[in-house]
């Protein structure tokens, strides 16, 4: 199997339609979402529900004219959309869905992963730079700040479940967890040690919020500040490829907190196969990433920073220190 | 002494000549005042006991109706009649000796009434003065009318007895060849005590002194009325029109505008 | 090839905030001059949906001007129909009756309930929380319901005429007025204050952000919510009491931190407080006419009067200049908005463009009012 | 030290809190009105522009071309017109037009009229892309809606 040539071409279909269905949908899911949180129906013209609504919204992309403003930088305006989906789709390849269920077994996949999340940033960036607006410009600078902040903490607590699992591969990583919930990361009890992992998990989601830039950290968009911030100057599927990156950032954010935490595709209750386990835990994160966005309203980008260099990197290194002790000592 | 008396003593120092005629006005007053009470005390003093006390529920309840009429929370046509007549006067003189039957003798020295009387309409062409308005009627209480050049000064002393610039206004009295600037003043101590300062530039060099360095919000006031009346404020830092487009060279509050 | 953003030499750079701007709430321009992130001076620019109401006063009569009051503000549009028809009350000495007062009181106090409401929702919007302003939607919709039933109309209210109101409450509004009080009162602890005020995140953004010392107030002329969040106790309908306000208890909510926290929690405080006088004047409200009689064509003596009511942002004044004709000579319109905008400029400097436009939230802009 | 505490303590509880508000909103049924498919009815006070009132006995207008609510209207955008037949006590109506393009609806045309002759109408589906569309010929529509 490892050898034939079905098994990555399958891999890349299966990857894309499922990058491509999250894409697509997940916007669905968060104009329902919100909608209902605000006692609002949300879409529901084109087809049963408004299922039908991301195709609409796409073929109106898709046909629109992809503006190309005066004074920008032509060529990195046109790359910065595609390079914030390609980090997005290329880093699924490192996610086990289930046990053997991943496109390529990477002893370093975490690393990988955070690697490539890097990338998405420079998306950003370079979008906001070479849209020559004032708006995208302060966004591109918050977006560089605000990542270089949360990669810390959020990196930091990585290594303590490296540490803990004594491996980054995320199979591993997830084999790790396997046998009932009282083994996940979060919730570890082995010896009567680590009760202390669900302040990781939360520094890890935190920080996954902010990465993704979604609200309340969504600072380079901040749209009653920047007006659309790095996207201001986008239209078409410039404009739609952001937003789907956007939205696959949350996807492997989720699988990677599925995988690092969540026991990744271990049932608790064994009813269904693994991948629908995971895939539930996914979209439970997924949820809460919407349902945190209809709550709360946006930090400011100093208090954001606050927030990362004063609580959740001083949290961070305890934490890690109390990890290599614990590991140490027991 | 009231915040309305004291602003009105204030603003007098603009005005000397109708300061010296109100200080003499109000000394005669004073004087008469004095001298009705002194010898209503004698007559009172002949009166037996129970007579004397009719009297002063009598003159009580006289009081309490005149000091109703000065109230600004129910306008009543009665006062409305009242605030610019010369039965005011009568008004002031009835609360001013029902004060002093009240009062006792040792506050005979200070007889005059808390709120200064309402002023009376002058004849013809209004006089640089102070004026004292009815507030039901009017909704304020002093009306100042002053030079031009006095505009700042009035304004200093309004802004050192801790009042606040409301709005800055104009009027174009085309019939008179004149523009008029209206100062609104109003304290948000507590105290109740409008002032409207108002003065008038001929229509064909309407030029007044700017406030804006007394009160930052006479800025845009300022600016409004210039780019509505064409009426120049000199030494104001940014004239420039604020409300209509930039380059507007046309005044459409004037009269004699047509769009 | 690109053209670099142009930078003067200090390395300050202009933002033009609007007009059109998702935080400007209309057509309001900002000119900028921002280091970095940080605003080194701010000058707003206005005009843009100026319409010369004043003069459209002076080519009419005095009934014909009622129309144009409401399109002003339009969220407190009873607040101006009130100041316009006091002034004129006052200009011709009409006495008007206590039922209609009575009357005048509740539905300007919904009013104001509604404008609060909308400012509630559009400053958390501000802040980037969505959905506040749609809780603050549905309680609103219920007072234009409430006032579409008296008045006909659900935005730009012509409902007060001189010496009375158009025509009469009925039993209809007058229940469906106390279950909202009641509605209201059940909601604003857990949708309002849970959700939006006890937020760490809104109270770290709008803690001493924004901060109006008392001495700026008094020299800008600032009324309303931003006074008051000061720390200066001065509402028109305490201060300058007119209609019913004399006879009913209510309390002045005043805050002294003088940042936008407080004018946000003046605001929120004042919601109940309105509530409280709805409920009084209901429980108090006489019966009579609504109208008095006036004629037809009012024509008051030469005179120059003022009159004051305390809108949803602060003391609208109405300077009304008669010069015995059928409609106004000059009439002056005092919003507390523009004196209350005035102030950015001075305040916003050296604020971070975030901490900025939360701060002109919390002015509570309505630029129709601002331009006229 | 204490406030940095009290914030991560504090603060993490207020978010908690709104988190369970709105979830237990997202249970609750919509409040929205779908407006096309569901059509709203006017309150009886509702404000639409005007429109003649019919004569119950006549089954014509009742105005006697007064002028009343032209003159009324701060925005002229009132035309009323009659002719006086031979013999007849009163005017007949022959024009009454109304240009909704300035129309605010204030409603002193209403309160003007003397004889009860126009009144609100219902309408609010006023949607046009055509200006034409807004000059309304009232007496036109009288005899339409009959």
């Amino acid at each position: 199997m490892e050898t034939s040539i079905w098994r990555p071409i399958l891999f890349l279909v299966g990857i894309m339609a499922f990058a491509g269905v999250n894409a697509a949908w997940l916007g669905w899911c968060e104009r329902k979402g919100a909608g209902h949180i605000q006692r609002r129906i949300g879409p529901k013209e084109v087809g049963p529900y408004g299922l039908w609504q991301p195709l609409a919204d796409g073929i109106k992309l898709m046909t629109k004219q992809l503006l190309v403003p005066q004074g920008v930088d032509g060529i990195l305006f046109r790359v910065a959309p595609v390079l914030m989906m390609i980090p997005a789709i290329t880093s699924m390849v490192a996610i086990p869905f289930s046990e053997g269920l991943q496109a390529r077994a990477i002893d370093l996949s975490v690393l990988l992963i955070f690697a490539l999340a890097s990338i998405g940033m420079m998306a950003i960036l370079l979008g906001g730079w070479a849209s020559n607006n004032k708006y995208s410009l302060i966004s591109a600078a918050r977006s560089v700040s605000q990542n270089i902040a949360y990669e810390i903490p959020m990196l930091i607590t990585v290594i303590t479940i490296v540490m803990v699992s004594g491996s980054m591969n995320m199979e591993e990583i997830a084999k790790d967890q396997m046998g009932g919930f009282w083994h996940w990361n979060i919730f570890r009890v082995e010896n009567g040690t680590f009760l202390y992992m669900w302040i990781s998990f939360l520094i890890f989601f935190i920080c996954s919020v902010a990465e993704t830039n979604r609200a309340p950290f969504d600072m380079a968009e901040a749209e009653s500040e920047l007006v659309a911030g790095h996207m201001t100057e986008y239209s078409s599927m410039g404009f739609g490829l952001f937003m789907m990156g956007e939205y696959l950032n949350i996807v492997v954010g989720a699988c990677l907190t599925t995988v690092l935490f969540l026991g990744g595709w271990d049932c608790p209750l064994g009813l269904l196969p693994g991948v629908w386990w995971f895939l539930l835990k996914i979209y439970i994160l997924i949820f809460s990433f919407i349902w945190i966005r209809w709550t709360y309203p946006r930090t400011q980008i100093y208090k954001l920073l606050n927030l990362s260099w004063k609580v959740l990197i001083p949290f961070s290194l305890v934490n890690l220190l109390v990890t290599a002790v614990f590991l140490k000592v027991f | 002494m009231s915040i309305l008396r004291e602003t009105k003593w204030a603003l007098l120092e603009l005005f000397p000549e109708q300061k010296a005629g109100e200080a003499d006005a109000e000394k005669a007053a004073r004087e008469k005042a004095k001298a009705d009470a002194l010898a209503k005390i004698e007559a009172e003093a002949k009166a037996k006991a129970e007579a004397e006390a009719k009297a002063k529920a009598k003159s009580e309840g006289k009081e309490g109706e005149a000091a109703s009429s000065d109230s600004p929370k129910k306008p009543s046509k009665v006062q409305e009649t009242a605030a610019e007549s010369a039965s005011v006067d009568l008004a002031a003189k009835v609360k001013g000796e029902a004060a002093k039957q009240a009062a006792p003798v040792e506050e005979i020295e200070e007889p005059e009434s808390d709120e200064p009387p309402i002023s009376l309409e002058p004849e013809g062409a209004r006089p640089y003065g102070v004026m004292v308005r009815s507030y039901a009627a009017r909704g304020y209480h002093l009306d100042v009318f002053c030079a031009p050049d006095q505009v700042v000064a009035a304004a200093e002393l309004l802004d050192g007895a801790g009042f606040s610039l409301e709005a800055v206004t104009g009027v174009d009295w085309i019939k008179e060849e004149q523009l008029e600037v209206v100062y609104d003043y109003n304290r948000t101590d507590g105290q109740l005590c409008r002032v409207a300062v108002r003065t008038r530039v001929p229509r064909s060099a309407p030029e007044v002194p700017t406030v804006s360095h007394i009160f930052s919000g006479a800025n845009w006031h300022e600016r409004e009325t210039h780019e509505f009346f064409g009426i120049v404020f000199q030494g104001h830092p940014y004239l420039v029109p604020l409300l209509l487009p930039e380059d507007a060279d046309f005044h459409p509050l004037l009269k004699d505008f047509t769009p | 090839m690109t053209v670099p953003i142009q930078c003067a030499p200090d390395e300050t750079f202009v933002l033009n905030l609007g007009p059109q701007h998702p935080a400007t709430h209309g057509v309001l321009r900002v000119k900028l001059t921002m280091d970095g992130e940080y605003v080194v001076k701010a000058e707003p620019v206005l005009g843009y949906i100026h319409r010369m109401h004043e003069k459209m006063a002076e080519s009419g009569t005095f009934a014909q001007f009622m129309g144009n009051t409401p399109r002003m503000d339009y969220l407190s549009a009873l607040s101006y129909n009130q100041g316009y028809v006091m002034a004129v009350e006052r200009a011709a000495g009409i006495q008007v009756p206590e039922r209609a007062e009575y009357i005048r009181t509740i539905t300007v106090e919904l009013n104001r309930i509604s404008s609060h409401l909308l400012w509630f929702g559009a400053f958390v919007l501000d802040l980037g929380g969505f959905t506040p302003l749609l809780y603050a939607f549905d309680d609103r919709e219920k007072i234009l319901d409430l006032l579409e039933h008296v008045t006909g109309s659900r935005l730009t209210y012509c409902y007060y005429r001189f010496g009375g109101v158009y025509n009469d409450i009925d039993d209809d509004f007058i229940t469906g007025t106390r279950a909202f009080i009641k509605r209201l009162r059940s909601r604003l602890p857990s949708q309002y204050h849970d959700l939006v005020t006890g937020n760490i995140i809104l109270i770290k953004r709008l803690k001493d952000i924004g901060i109006i010392s008392q001495e700026i107030c008094r020299k800008y002329g600032a009324t309303g919510p931003v006074l008051r969040g000061s720390g200066i106790k001065y509402d028109v309908r305490r201060n300058e009491p007119y209609s019913i306000y004399p006879e009913l208890k209510f309390d002045i909510p005043c805050y002294k931190e003088c940042d936008s926290m407080a004018r946000y929690m003046v605001r929120m405080d004042e919601i109940e407080q309105s509530l409280r006088i709805i409920e009084q004047a209901l429980d108090k409200l006489p019966g009579g006419p609504v109208q008095a009689k006036v004629p037809k064509t009012l024509k008051p003596a030469a005179v120059d009067c003022y009159a004051n009511v305390e809108a949803a942002r602060g003391s609208f004044g109405c300077r009304l200049v008669c010069d015995g004709d059928k409609g106004p000579y000059r009439l002056k319109l005092r919003s507390p908005t523009y004196s209350n905008l005035s102030l950015f400029g001075e305040v916003a400097e050296g604020m971070l463009l975030a901490d900025a436009l939360a701060f002109m939230g919390s002015l509570d802009l309505v630029i129709p009012e601002i331009d006229r | 030290m204490s406030e940095y505490w009290n914030d991560i303590f504090g603060g993490a509880k207020s978010l908690v809190v709104g988190l369970n508000i709105t979830v237990r909103e997202l249970f609750k049924p919509v409040i929205t009105e779908q407006y096309p498919h569901e059509v709203p009815v006017m309150k009886p006070r509702f404000r639409g522009h005007i429109e003649l009132t019919r004569n119950e006995e006549t089954g014509g207008a009742n105005c006697v071309v007064c002028g009343m609510c032209q003159r009324a209207c701060p925005s002229g955008c009132i035309t009323v017109d009659g002719v006086k037949p031979e013999g007849a006590k009163k005017k007949v109506l022959t024009t009454y037009t109304l240009d909704f393009t300035k129309c605010s609806l204030c409603g002193s045309c209403v309160e003007s009229c003397a004889f009860d002759a126009i009144q609100f109408s219902k309408d609010y589906n006023l949607a046009s892309t055509n200006k034409d569309d807004y000059i309304f010929d009232l007496v036109k529509r009288l005899e339409e809606k009959r």
